[in-house]
């Protein structure tokens, strides 16, 4: 299997279905001529023309707008906001009306598009360009929310966001944009493997990444990674995890992590940013209200610094969720009782 | 304007009905809420005033051959212009089951995909981004089709109107942008808050093609439309047109006391309903041509109150929603 | 004391504030000459006149920026939003800008602003105007948020929130707004008194609204009186409720749930609309992650459907959560093991 | 024009002094950028080519008598054209516990409340609505006062521009908005982005006093705004002044070499540095007048060089925030 970065991965993504599906199309800041901000559209332009790769004004509501007309009209629109932060200024279109089109309308429209960009905290960009808001989004009914984590969900999880008839919030890591292939083999083998071709990842099902007996760590997107790397570390102290990637936040999967606590009896959930209201607070929650009678030990949950995101780099690496904290969680829940 | 005088008389007759039903449609509607006892909610915006504007637009429509429209929320006269069957459309303005969107919107949300009416939005301006989107799948499509955007002065007011403009005009989409100038955005009137008050001037900051006509007289709507239209189908690009109108009725039925209060005399709408009456209007037109005669009006309006009867009789008659509908529809 | 309804309460520690401080003033649609959507500023242009009470086009965004900035220059500005749910296309302003000032300048302003508006659902308002997304502004550290449920705190969260140096979202029950005194004094009597003059009431203190024994019910805004209905109901079987009303959502106080749970040893979290990533989530999670050992039973949430809020009455009427679901949700609890 | 004639030489020599030690300041931020071991990480959005905009405009405020601004992230010549001392600013930038916002703002985030200097910020049009507020306030204390918002091109294709806009004029508020446009926003030219190329013009919308200048003339954009913001003092109105200037970096350090390839030329950029540059420009008019002397012009570079060095002396000896700082300033 081939070995990708991630930022290939969603590449890879959408030029294959742009390829077999006619009516998907990619419009945003700078996705054409420029070649994509981060090159993730290198060559799309050159490939697809100027009618399926459209550079845009700095207009996120127009962006958005433009897909949901799309949408509805029966295309397949793909709307790359330059960063996910600039998904606010257009946050009306999104969740007052692309959450409730179909809805409101007694299901006469589908509104089939993917809102995307990259996410999250980190590479010193501070307060208003370093955020992992998919909380905000997630809330909404009408909404889906996808956070993959590693290269094959990047593609697999991008095929399936295309296709879903739904509106699809994509909440891309920009901290696993560029890491390559063979840092991520280090920290398990296969762990940046894309399968070839027409590979779909269904939502709803989350991904047992890692097998143990001890603990269930819980977590999505790049944390999944970091929930990975403490494994490593616990192990040395047999301390074995079994580490779930929930894939995606609606649809959300709770069997999984539950038949997991069944076995371990103990839950560490993790998320990068801000944990008040947060998605690891309901992740927490239906854990203790739904596996109450299987948990030997509270649920401990792992979360960044309840801070906008300052910008010298010793204050933001203290503003997010990393291994270590990880590690002490899981050490808290098995010392715990 | 020299138009007027050889127009098809069969088109306008047809108007002049479809006019004269959305009017006696909706003061039914006006009456049942206040009579309370058949499900409206919520809020009730009526068009009486406007209908000229709707019917003589979507009348200039291929609405078979891929033309659509959008609106917001005053929009029970879109679907009766497009020609959707009153039934439905009161039958959701009460929230039944029978309704067309199957009592999930309201009066807010009234729409019909098959007529190409991509439904009313009750976010002021939030329709509007989306209208780009119908028309940029026309173009690109190569549809020889246009997707009108019918709005109000308040929308122009907010960012998501601008945002759009200036993309439709880069893009050369299809897009019919309809103003409806009714001089009130609730109690707000345009002097209060436009810094430009010439509405259509504003649009210069999009270059996009733009006039400004009598929203009250149906000849003048329809005749310009039918041309703007078949231009935008010749050459892609987007058209501005501000109606001018007004409202007789309160913004919604529930100010209908308070606005003679708050922001404008008796005697203004008054003088408006005595002289910009687009139904009084379009019948004095059509009196003089022959097209109508006083017998054929009264006929008219008899039928359109028994059809405005009727349709609440069908919404009386229909089911609510049932409880397994709550769940539906959230996700395909 | 004072029987007043809850929009008279909200409106009458706007007056006196701004009596008491120049600072003060009032900004939105339709404050003014229409005197208020729904009243609330009835005689205030009149009294305060034009440059402290601004009638504005509908531009929320334009709305916000007004408040930021004249907060950052020192006056304290109070923008209404006609509904909370008009805040969507100024949530940049609001989430990016206003919540992140102080921190991303390392403290040299402050954003003393109100941000208010009825909020909630029914009335059929339908989907895009009967919502309660308090759980959106609350997980964004900057940002204080505020759900008074009685007019007691309608008017004293009011003049605290005018008086704080941080933005603060006030959110008002508009289910609250016309409740005549008569009708809250039979859920429970003094349920509609307001103590005269200046009464703040301060942030981050959960009111218990009835002492109870057998269970404690967690709830804030509309939900807080609802959940009083459903220990009338339940008292009638014997069955004694403890009622805490959480008031503020940031800062949240968790100890007096926390401690009540020590006697109670259940709970029962409410919250209006959305469940999933709303603010009982994280409630309910604090509850079992810290109260662990104190709980003989799970977590019951109860919250409204995962759906946008439909239009016709029956389907609205299931779509929110009322009393009997509390009451529902407290057997279950106290039939769990 | 006329004006440059008999202008104050004290004031322009000074300006000229500005500008060379901006200019200087930023080329050290770059190769710092580059070295990667001064605690420089996120973006890096430099001035260089549009010094005459900031010194010239802020040159014309009362700081002291409360003139105030705010700009967009491209932010550091704001804060050293009022005076703020580099050390803080290079430090905030590196991300020093000196720095003027704590170390927690970075290049996008300079301010200094003393200065009346409200800030840069990271989301295009974001910052423009808050000039609205800085402005009212001003009229509620009926102070003698201007608020200035430096914003680029890109940001009038945001909604929250034009809101802003048509308010600031029906309040009648001091704001005096002043675009910078560089031609470009990252890599979309104006041509690309705007259906009317004419950006002061997009301005009628509102009905605002507009002009249109030279950006790139100290004399110019002094004179021009110290007209204006005298008018304004004496009759409160908004103001739309349009800058036209060019960028002669990347947009941010980092796309320093994609530039040419993929949205303009090498020789675009050689020709505005050849013809365009605002220090070289003003160098002229000063020798010309005698205010400058090659001499002095040597000696300004190297005072310059020098004193951008020491404010990364001051920086690089600066500590980083202590991690407590970490919780403070959420919340007052
Ligand atoms: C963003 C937003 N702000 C405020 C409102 C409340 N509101 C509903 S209709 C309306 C007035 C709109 O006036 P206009 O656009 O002129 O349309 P008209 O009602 O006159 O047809 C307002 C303020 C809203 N629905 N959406
Ligand atoms: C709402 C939003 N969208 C996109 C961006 C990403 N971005 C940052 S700067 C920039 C270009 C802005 O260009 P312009 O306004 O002309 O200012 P200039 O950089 O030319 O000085 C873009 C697209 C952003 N920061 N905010
Ligand atoms: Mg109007
Ligand atoms: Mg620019």
């Amino acid at each position: 299997m081939a070995k990708l970065r991630y930022i290939d991965a969603l590449a890879q993504g959408i030029r294959e279905e742009m390829r077999r599906d006619e009516s998907v199309f990619l419009v945003g800041e700078e996705v054409g001529q420029y070649q994509g901000t981060l090159e993730l559209s290198k060559g799309f332009l050159e490939e697809f023309g100027k009618l399926r790769i459209v550079d845009t004004p700095i207009s996120e509501v127009g962006i958005i707008g433009l897909g949901i007309g799309a949408a509805m009209a029966g295309l397949r629109p793909i709307c790359e906001m330059m960063r996910l932060d600039f998904a606010t200024p257009a946050f009306d279109q999104i969740v007052q009306h692309a959450a409730k089109i179909r809805y409101m309308f007694g299901g006469q429209f589908k509104v089939p598009m993917v809102i995307r960009g990259p996410s999250g905290v980190g590479l010193q960009l501070s307060a208003q360009h370093s955020q992992a808001i998919e909380a905000t989004f997630a809330h909404y009914p009408g909404l889906k929310v996808v956070c993959p984590a590693t290269p094959a969900d990047a593609k697999g999880l991008m095929l399936t966001a295309i296709r879903d008839d739904n509106p699809v919030v994509m909440v891309e890591s920009l901290r696993m944009y560029m890491v390559k292939p063979d840092a991520l083999e280090k920290i398990q083998p296969g762990l940046s493997e894309v399968p070839e071709g027409d590979t779909g990842v269904p939502f709803g099902q989350a991904n047992i990444l890692r097998e143990g007996t001890d603990v269930t760590i819980v977590a999505y997107s790049w944390m999944a990674i970091k929930a990975l790397e403490a494994a490593n570390i616990l192990a040395k102290d047999g301390i074995f995890a079994e580490v779930i990637d929930l894939r995606t936040l609606t649809p959300l999967d709770m069997a999984t992590p539950l038949a997991s606590i069944k076995k371990t009896h103990r839950a560490v959930v993790v998320q990068e940013q801000w944990g008040l209201y947060g998605a690891a607070a309901e992740v927490s929650a239906q854990i203790a209200e739904r596996g109450f009678y299987d948990l030997d030990a509270p649920v401990q949950r792992v979360t960044g610094a309840f801070v906008p995101m300052p910008y010298a780099k010793n204050l933001e690496s203290l503003a997010f969720a990393n291994e270590n904290d990880i590690v002490a969680a899981v050490k808290r829940t098995l010392g715990g009782k | 304007m020299a138009k007027q005088a050889n127009f098809d008389k069969e088109t306008y007759l047809h108007f002049y009905e479809q006019m004269v039903h959305i009017r006696e449609f909706e003061e039914e509607c006006l009456r049942a809420f206040q009579r309370g006892n058949h499900g409206i909610g919520g809020y009730l915006h009526l068009y009486s005033g406007e209908e000229a504007i709707a019917v003589g637009i979507i009348g200039a429509l291929e609405l078979d051959k891929g033309d659509c429209f959008i609106g917001h929320y005053r929009d029970h006269a879109y679907a009766l212009a497009a020609g959707s069957a009153p039934g439905p459309v009161m039958a959701e303005i009460c929230g039944k089951y029978t309704g067309c969107s199957k009592g999930k919107g309201g009066s807010m949300h009234i729409c019909d995909a098959e007529k190409g009416f991509y439904g009313g939005y009750g976010i002021v301006g939030g329709n509007v981004p989306i209208a780009l989107g119908l028309a940029y799948a026309q173009k690109y499509r190569k549809q020889a089709a246009v997707s009108v955007c019918f709005f109000g002065d308040g929308s122009m007011n907010q960012g998501a109107f601008h945002e759009t403009l200036n993309m439709c005009q880069l893009y050369k989409v299809p897009a019919l942008f309809v103003l409806e100038n009714n001089g009130y955005a609730m109690g707000t009137s345009i002097e209060r808050s436009h810094a430009n008050t010439d509405l259509t001037d504003r649009v210069s900051s999009y270059n996009m093609n733009r006039k400004k006509i009598d929203g009250q007289n149906i000849v003048t709507v329809h005749e310009e439309v039918k041309q703007i239209v078949a231009d935008m189908k010749k050459n892609p690009a987007p058209f501005f047109l501000e109606c001018d109108t007004y409202r007789f009725h309160g913004h919604g039925a529930a100010d209908e006391a308070k606005q003679t209060v708050v922001y404008r005399t008796k005697a203004e709408i008054e003088e408006a309903k005595a002289n910009r009456d687009p139904i009084a209007i379009a019948a004095e037109l059509l009196l003089e041509n022959g097209t109508l005669t006083d017998a054929l009006i009264v006929k008219i309006h008899d039928e359109a109150v028994a059809a405005a009867k009727a349709a609440m009789q069908f919404s009386d008659d229909s089911p609510v929603p049932p409880a397994e509908e709550l769940l539906k529809d959230v996700y395909i």
